[in-house]
């Protein structure tokens, strides 16, 4: 059992290169074909398009020609809370503990059949990463064939999100209590369905806790709390690494790399003058 | 011929005339209650909320008719608490209000939530460290305190009277009505809190976050405080369209001007502790998040600055001086403007932390997302008021709610009968 | 309370009642009043009871329980079975790209694909259109059985009967010997089932085998334009550090989509650089390291002025410029009169000193790689265009060296035994070719009175959809009396078909799958089928060696295999056992071994440049969206899901505007857009990354066919764009078309 | 539990109710009302509390009758039929492939059970459907790696009972309502519990992983 | 919402909670126990000792 696997629990987390991302979608579909998620006949309001993974645009807001994109892949962003405790912004407020914090995997669960719909947790999470079925969800006659046995297919009325491809992990698990090692997952063992569809190796996913994971090289979290907020922790010493609202002391385990300066400055709201003080931070200085 | 039911010497409009508006306000009732079956069966589809308006017009109405209905946990505690005599004149009929309100609010969020039939896992499965498992459970509990407040004003009923097991029933649950008055105040102060504080603890949300005493942000306090300050109004207010509705004065002067007295004072402190909080936040808070008071009310085309001012000045500030002041307090127009605007002023402000979270952009490139509500929803938003109108109706025409109308509107003073 | 008293005398008289006459069974015989007193507390201490009862016992909680599991298992939720998990390794076929993928099945049935991890071409990553392949192999939508067409409905009909038909029909045409007017239309000539219907024409007496214009065919006719029939190109882009696209979508579906993209991934850790030359913001020139805005229809200037800027100081590569052909000089003058580098500037709108730098940067750096064909390098394009750029490759010589470009032989790795013909093969056979594109052929077909062509094969192809013009396209086809559609769905073409074969999809097939499109390596990859076919329906290859058996004499000796199986095994004997075993066969991968003769004659005689037809003030290009699929097949409903709301809006179309041209227009308004050909209804995205002055269109969209996720949305811009035909090349070279956009 | 069937028990047992009437010399005016209430009381509450488990769980055979004791001691242990694979998975109930390699066309053993299996799926190649009694609903992940002997190593009797000695399927009890076998939701209608194996709901497993590992664990470890 | 529920934990959280809850709900509950069987009580000797109104 992991929880008493000598404690060393894992932190499973992601760092996406925002430079080598192509918004070519392949995560998004990978995403949805691994799990069974719905799709309707019109998905053109993306307010109420299940994608758990989607892929957003950003723009430097300049006008022709100096115009600039990028695109930002957003998954759940499994949130640690204030001072990564576990308090997610949705977990703590999740009425019928439909949603838990794994302090084995760091991963926020979302169970279907717990769930009633209330819609709490979707106002609570800035990210926008949950997702209601407004619709009961529906295959074409013939097309439930290609649905998977690992991950349930939802009913209408409940909220569904990305779980890291937790049935993966799963399946990881399982392959290491066969082959005798089991608290010891192997790297290439557990990878999410976007990072394997990926076809610029843009994504990487691994345990943050473990140095010899490439994620925890890429990202090198800081450990302790940041001293300018201490909400924050697990704050990267890369200064091309940034996460998404980290202000708000959600602590997510996604984290972003980017060379652009602009792309790195819409992570997070900056007040005047605050964004030149923290612009190439190395390690634990923080925004206050 | 439904004599026997009328109360002694009340004089009451005739049964066809009563049935004509019955089946009138049945009417919009039925259209509510088709609403609600489509909303049920067919699924939430049929309103326009979406992922990034989880929570809408009905968690709105939720809110707006639970902090008016504040007035019925208030007006019962100054009653039997403060043991403030005169208001047992118009206890009855804030108890009536607070019983539609609380069970008007279960209704929406049973149409509400996703999985009515799951509905019940709010209590078996809680986590209580989330406000809307504490709200749930005070929530209910508290409407049954207002059924078994509400119990002995049907027993009241004439012929109800006559059962004699009733008529003991009801007598002595006048004797303990303090007990229950008090579980009442002590669970209406904590569900009436963590609706704020359902606002106040999404730290992902800048617009709704506030820091706060412990595990309460001070939204839960501002919330309690304001359904107390604004839930007399209310009542004021239902009270004297019920007196233009059937003419006749029901409630004496000066049981009005006390409560509105009351509520005056509670409304004056609570915009001011209202003021403090959001200069705080305004400059303190969001700040510290990276956040300038122009993100939330500046670019997008219906929440701007109007809005703050409206709820603290016009509706806040405005009513709370009218009715502190003895002379324009007593003036019944201007006290009737008072009590009108402060019911706005509380609505406003649930619609502000409701919708207005929603509508904020937090992340940096997403946009405002602004959102109309469907008929389904403006549908099962009026079931509640029709129903609401349909049993006060009753009450006021079957039972003996107002101890004062036969003596304000009887011709010759007559000795007491029994 | 008289009331009261009274009513307590009337208990105590049931009372005694009750006493009196227990013996007799009392509910019976009482009189009204009394029986109704006692019935009704018993009634009541009755219904209290069973109501207690009841209550107290299980049944409510467990009811409530339940009804709660019940909204968990609702019968029409559906419940994926559980089973083994194993991987089978194929290829994709979708697009020229060719990826490997990894299907997983749970006891044989699939459930995911995946990229395949040691595939030489994609090495692990899928596009997102392979990845959604499950969506094609269970469409509800798809053809089930042969059909026949019979007024304006389809009937079913069995193989036999449909073969049968064919035969006879083809019969007919060769009796009046006249085979030459039999044709076929497929989407490349690469591959072993391309090489049957080219055989089935041959052996016919037909020369008449066209392919749709892709990338494919743009890169040989460019290489034959320079350097000899017979030759393709291809880009090292792995290895390049310099790469200066005209308008080619790298990330965006150009070429091979994976391997462009791996390509472009690992850009930053080798220092390379990208310079995307488009008047649009696509996604490759946001990730580019310059954006050069250019006005649309100009990119053949630019490289010519790059060209004269080149060689004016000159930086050219001087060993390969001497064995220059074709008047070098001649073509060096013409540079110099006409595309000084302030005309150059003018005409594309891009500053000299920008021009100036950029030529010199292109030049002097270690391995440059001018890239050709604009957005997915499929559709419309003009033979100046890719000339002119493949001259700076060859000015600055880097032609096949590592980093560069490949010219090197088309891979002929298929070894089809010799065809035999009889007296009517050869003489139709022996007739020139009606024209070197589709596109002339449908012009001829129009001109002509009696029909050119009797019969037509279609097969991976929608000219009926794809090419400009679709209406007048449709029309033509109408005038070809016998149409053969081998599509496995009810497409806008092979709705106007006679008879549809439908075919297996991609996973239900074995078929060698070439690499092609610019891949610098060449690999030829094994498609196997994942799954037994789920429908009627059959190989292409099977459907044409039963027409070819089917008309007997000499066509039905050249195809003497029993089915496809064994002609695949037969006509790929030498790398057959590495295929077989391993999936794929790398044919060639290092750099071609010969230095390429260069034959500069077609710009020497500088052809005119093509611009857009009518005289409205904006100009309407195209946009190739990587989440889209605009050759003809429908996008599956994944992928048109993941398209943004910029694109599409409900069922409207949204099409991309600059600020300043959008005056009068509201953002998410709506508009209509106007073209020499038509008008369609559209929405409008002001979008700062558009150039002034045009209007973005997406390729793709406003299918007809029936299928609920992606036709009927938006308009098919090859409605409202017109056919150029390029004079030098014989081309459809229209990069847009004038449009004006008026609010609605 | 419908009133109906209520008020049919009702009619037969009123005799009995009148004679305790008479007996009880009473003279207050409730007694008539209160004697009858205690009598719908216990008819209603044992009618349902008996009756209700009857309607609500309908009852299935297996395709035929499968004998655990004989295969076991034919097929010496139970991994012959269900193993862990190579990526620790379990490969559950056989497939036909697996009873293809003892059995083939003519029967092996005497009983008639086996020529049905032979004649109705053997010979047509036809999965057999059986009725699964352990079978935990599609919201469930369960690993039998992590249970048997190379996890917990728990013995396969404390959640299906001593199967390996039952000579006769049982009958097959489905939740009307839910679609759970009975064997999920338990036996008992009240929930008591005599064996481990009476009852696998999501409570059992949480006591013995709170006894066992000191947590719960989280909901994803047994949720999908 | 009990003890045997499965998210019940004996910590300082839950007894806060569901101390204040079940204390609320008992109050509530004594009060009608009490108020029923003393009304009860009150209509049974009334109708016994048939003495004039009681009240």
């Amino acid at each position: 059992m992991t929880q008493d696997n000598h404690n060393n629990a894992y932190k499973f987390g992601m760092v996406i290169d925002l430079d080598k991302c192509t918004g070519c979608g392949s995560c998004m579909v990978s995403c949805m074909s691994e799990n069974n998620v719905p799709f309707k006949e019109d998905e053109s309001n993306k307010r109420d398009s299940i994608t758990w993974m989607r892929v957003y645009k950003l723009t430097n807001g300049k006008s022709f020609p100096d115009t600039e994109i990028a695109y930002l892949p957003r998954p759940c962003q499994h949130c640690g809370g204030e001072g990564d405790h576990g308090h997610s912004p949705c977990v703590s407020v999740c009425p019928a503990t439909a949603t838990d914090y794994g302090y084995d995997t760091g991963i926020v669960s979302q169970i279907y059949t717990r769930c009633f719909g209330c819609r709490y947790c979707m106002g609570a999470c800035p990210y926008h990463a949950r997702y209601f079925n407004w619709w009961d969800p529906k295959w074409p006659e013939g097309m439930e064939k290609y649905l998977s046995p690992d991950v349930s297919p939802r009913m209408r009325g409940i909220v569904e999100k990305c779980s890291f491809c937790y049935h993966r992990y799963q399946a990881a698990r399982d392959k290491a209590y066969y082959h005798g090692d089991k608290d010891h997952i192997k790297e290439e063992d557990y990878q999410t369905a976007c990072t394997t569809a990926c076809p610029s190796n843009a994504i990487t996913f691994g345990d943050l806790n473990n140095p010899a994971h490439k994620v925890h090289q890429i990202v090198k979290p800081d450990p302790h709390p940041d001293p300018r907020n201490h909400h924050v922790v697990g704050k990267s010493r890369n200064p091309k690494v940034f996460r998404l609202l980290e202000r708000l002391g959600t602590n997510p385990k996604v984290y972003y790399l980017s060379e652009r300066e602009w792309v790195r400055k819409q992570g997070d709201h900056y007040l005047e003058g605050e964004w030149d003080k923290i612009k190439n931070h190395h390690g634990t200085t923080s925004h206050g | 011929m439904d004599s026997a039911l009328i109360p002694e010497g009340a004089k009451r409009c005739s049964l066809p005339k009563f049935s004509i508006g019955m089946a009138i306000v049945g009417a919009v009732l039925l259209w509510g209650v088709w609403a609600m079956f489509l909303c049920w069966f067919k699924g939430l589809n049929q309103t326009n909320m979406n992922d990034y308006y989880g929570f809408a017009l009905w968690i709105w109405a939720d809110l707006a008719v639970i902090a008016v209905g504040g007035g019925a946990f208030f007006t019962g505690m100054l009653r039997y608490i403060f043991n403030i005599k005169e208001l047992k004149n118009i206890i009855n009929f804030a108890v009536i209000i607070g019983f539609i309100c609380y069970s008007s609010a279960l209704l929406i969020l049973a149409i509400d939530i996703g999985q009515p039939l799951r509905g019940w896992f709010i209590f078996w499965h809680a986590n209580i460290h989330s406000m809307l498992t504490e709200v749930a459970f005070c929530l209910s509990c508290y409407f049954a305190v207002l059924t078994i407040e509400f119990i002995p004003n049907i027993l009241e009923n004439r012929q109800a009277n006559k059962v004699p097991f009733f008529h003991h029933l009801a007598h002595n649950m006048h004797g303990i009505m303090v007990i229950f008055a008090a579980t009442g105040a002590f669970l209406s102060f904590f569900h009436q809190g963590s609706l704020g504080g359902v606002a106040g603890v999404m730290y992902g949300r800048p617009f709704a976050v506030r820091e706060g005493l412990l595990i309460w942000p001070w939204t839960f306090f501002l919330f309690t405080w304001s359904a107390a300050a604004y839930g007399p109004s209310f009542t004021l207010l239902v009270t004297k369209m019920t007196e233009v509705i059937t003419g006749k004065k029901l409630v004496k002067d000066n049981v009005v001007h006390l409560l509105a007295k009351i509520s005056g004072w509670m409304i004056v402190t609570y915009i001011i502790a209202k003021i403090i909080d959001t200069i705080y936040w305004a400059y303190v808070t969001a700040p510290s998040l990276g956040f300038k008071l122009s993100h939330f009310y500046t670019d997008n085309s219906f929440y701007g600055y109007w809005i703050l001012i409206t709820e603290i000045v016009i509706c806040g500030i405005v009513p709370g001086a009218i009715l502190v002041i003895k002379s324009t307090r007593e003036n019944p127009t201007l006290r009737l403007v008072a009590i009108i605007l402060g019911t706005i002023g509380v609505c406003l402000n649930r619609w502000v932390m409701v919708l207005q979270i929603m509508a904020v952009p937090v992340m940096p490139f997403d946009t405002w997302a602004l959102y109309i509500p469907s008929w389904q929803e403006v549908a099962t938003t009026v079931l509640p008021v029709a129903y609401g109108i349909m049993l006060i109706a009753l009450a006021y025409r079957y039972l003996p709610v107002f101890p004062q109308e036969k003596e304000l509107n009887s011709v010759k003073p007559i000795t007491e009968s029994e | 309370m008289q009331s009261a008293t009274r009513k307590k005398q009337a208990t105590k008289v049931i009372v005694s009642s009750v006493t009196s006459k227990n013996q007799k069974h009392e509910t019976l015989n009482f009189n009204g009043e009394l029986y109704m007193k006692v019935d009704r507390r018993s009634f009541l201490g009755l219904g209290l009871g069973a109501v207690a009862g009841v209550a107290v016992s299980p049944v409510g909680l467990k009811l409530t329980d339940d009804s709660s599991i019940w909204t968990q298992n609702w019968p029409w939720t559906p419940v994926p079975v559980d089973g083994r998990v194993n991987y089978e390794k194929s290829v994709c076929s979708l697009c020229p790209g060719s990826c490997g993928i990894s299907v997983r099945k749970i006891d044989n049935r699939p459930v995911k694909i995946e990229g395949l991890s040691d595939y030489p071409v994609n090495d692990g990553g899928a596009c997102l259109h392979g990845i959604a392949g499950l969506q094609y192999l269970y469409d509800p939508a798809r053809v089930k059985t042969p059909l026949k067409k019979n007024g304006d409905k389809f009937e079913k009909i069995s193989w036999n009967d449909a073969i049968a038909l064919i035969a006879e029909k083809l019969k007919g045409i060769r009796t009046e010997g006249t085979p030459e007017k039999l044709a076929c239309i497929t989407d490349k000539d690469q591959g072993s089932v391309s090489g049957l219907f080219r055989r089935l024409l041959e052996t016919f007496g037909s020369s008449e085998f066209y392919t749709m214009p892709s990338l494919e065919s743009y890169l040989e006719l460019t290489a034959s334009t320079f350097h000899g029939k017979g030759n393709t190109i291809a880009f090292d882009l792995e290895n390049a550090n310099f790469v200066l696209s005209f308008g080619a979508g790298i990330i965006e579906g150009w070429g091979s989509p994976v391997a462009c993209f791996k390509a472009n991934a690992s850009r930053k850790e080798r220092h390379a650089k990208l310079y995307q030359i488009e008047p649009r913001l696509s996604n490759t020139a946001a990730n580019a390291d310059k954006w050069i805005p250019v006005n649309p229809g100009t990119e053949a200037d630019l490289a010519l002025g790059l060209c004269a800027v080149i060689l004016k100081n000159n930086l050219f590569d001087g060993s390969a410029t001497i064995n220059f052909m074709g008047g070098f000089n001649k073509f060096n003058a013409m540079l110099k009169r006409d595309y000084s580098l302030s005309k150059t500037a003018k005409i594309t709108g891009i500053k000299a000193s920008e021009i100036e730098k950029t030529a010199k940067m292109f030049a002097k750096a270690k391995k440059p790689v001018a890239v050709f064909g604009k957005g997915r390098g499929d559709g419309a394009q003009s033979l100046k265009e890719l000339a002119a750029v493949h001259m700076l490759n060859c000015l600055v010589g880097n032609i096949n060296k590592k980093g560069g470009v490949f010219v090197k032989p088309v891979s002929q790795y298929l070894n089809f035994p010799s065809q035999s013909m009889d007296r009517v093969a050869d003489a139709g056979f022996g007739k020139n070719k009606t024209g070197s594109t589709v596109n002339q052929l449908f012009e001829k077909i129009d001109k002509s009175a009696q029909p050119l062509i009797e019969a037509l094969f279609v097969y991976n192809a929608n000219p009926g959809y794809n090419l400009h013009d679709s209406k007048r396209v449709k029309k033509t086809l109408d005038k070809i009396p016998f149409k053969v559609s081998f599509s496995s769905l009810l497409d806008e073409t092979a709705m106007l078909c006679d008879i549809i074969l439908p075919n297996h999809t991609f996973m239900e097939r074995i078929e060698d799958v070439p690499s092609g499109a610019g891949f610098a390596k060449t690999v030829v990859g094994l498609s196997k089928p994942i799954i037994k076919p789920l429908l009627n329906t059959k190989h292409p290859g099977d459907s044409v060696i039963l027409i070819a058996k089917a008309l007997g004499g000499n066509v039905a000796k050249s195809f003497e295999w029993a089915n496809y199986d064994q002609c695949l095994e037969s006509v790929t004997s030498n790398i057959w056992s590495p295929l077989s075993k391993r999936g794929f066969v790398v044919i060639s991968k290092g750099v071609p071994a010969y230095r390429p003769l260069v034959n500069v004659s077609f710009l020497a005689q500088n052809p005119a440049t093509i611009n857009a037809k009518g005289d409205y003030a904006l100009t309407l290009i195209p946009i190739d969206n990587m989440r889209l699929i605009n050759t003809g097949t429908a996008s599956s409903p994944f992928a048109v899901k993941t398209v943004s709301d910029t694109v599409i809006k409900g069922k409207d179309i949204v099409v991309e505007i600059n600020p300043l041209t959008a005056i009068g227009l509201k953002d998410k308004g709506f508009a209509t857009l106007t073209t020499p050909l038509g008008k369609a209804r559209v929405k409008i995205n002001i979008n700062e990354g558009m150039m002034p002055g045009v209007i973005g269109m997406v390729r793709g969209l406003g299918h007809t066919f029936d299928n609920k996720y992606v036709s009927n949305i938006g308009v098919n811009i090859n409605d409202l764009i017109g056919q150029v035909i390029e004079p030098g090349s014989g081309l459809d070279a229209a990069f847009g078309i004038k449009a004006k956009l008026v609010a609605a | 539990m419908s009133e109906l069937e209520n008020k049919a028990k009702n009619d037969s047992t009123i005799s009995a109710g009148e004679k305790i009437a008479q007996k009880i010399k009473d003279d207050k005016g409730l007694g008539q009302g209160v004697i009858l209430f205690i009598i719908a009381f216990v008819v209603c509450f044992a009618g349902s509390t008996l009756l209700f488990p009857k309607l609500l769980y309908s009852k299935k055979e297996q395709p035929f009758n499968f004998d655990h004791y004989l295969h076991v001691y034919e097929a010496g242990d139970c991994e012959a039929c269900h193993y862990l694979r190579e990526d620790g998975s379990f490969s559950g109930i056989p497939k036909l492939e697996t009873c293809m390699e003892c059995h083939v066309e003519e029967p092996l053993g005497v009983t008639d059970d086996e020529v049905v299996f032979v004649k109705e799926y053997l010979a047509k190649d036809k999965e057999i459907p059986w009725h699964v009694y352990a079978k935990q609903p599609d919201c469930v992940f369960f690993s039998h790696a992590g249970h048997i002997d190379t996890g917990a190593r728990m013995d396969f009797n404390e959640c299906h009972g001593p199967i390996e000695e039952t000579k006769t399927s049982r009958t097959y009890e489905e939740n009307r309502i839910t679609g759970y076998s009975r064997d999920i939701w338990g036996k008992n209608i009240f929930g008591i519990k005599k064996n481990s194996w009476d009852r696998m709901k999501m409570d059992d497993c949480a006591k013995c992983h709170k006894e066992e590992t000191g947590h719960q664990g989280y909901c994803f470890q047994c949720h999908k | 919402m009990f003890p045997f529920s499965f998210e019940w934990v004996w910590d300082i959280g839950h007894m806060i909670f569901f101390g204040g809850l079940w204390y609320a709900v008992g109050i509530l509950s004594a009060g009608m126990i009490y108020v029923i069987l003393k009304a009860a009580w009150d209509t049974m000797s009334e109708s016994i000792n048939n003495s004039g109104e009681s009240h």
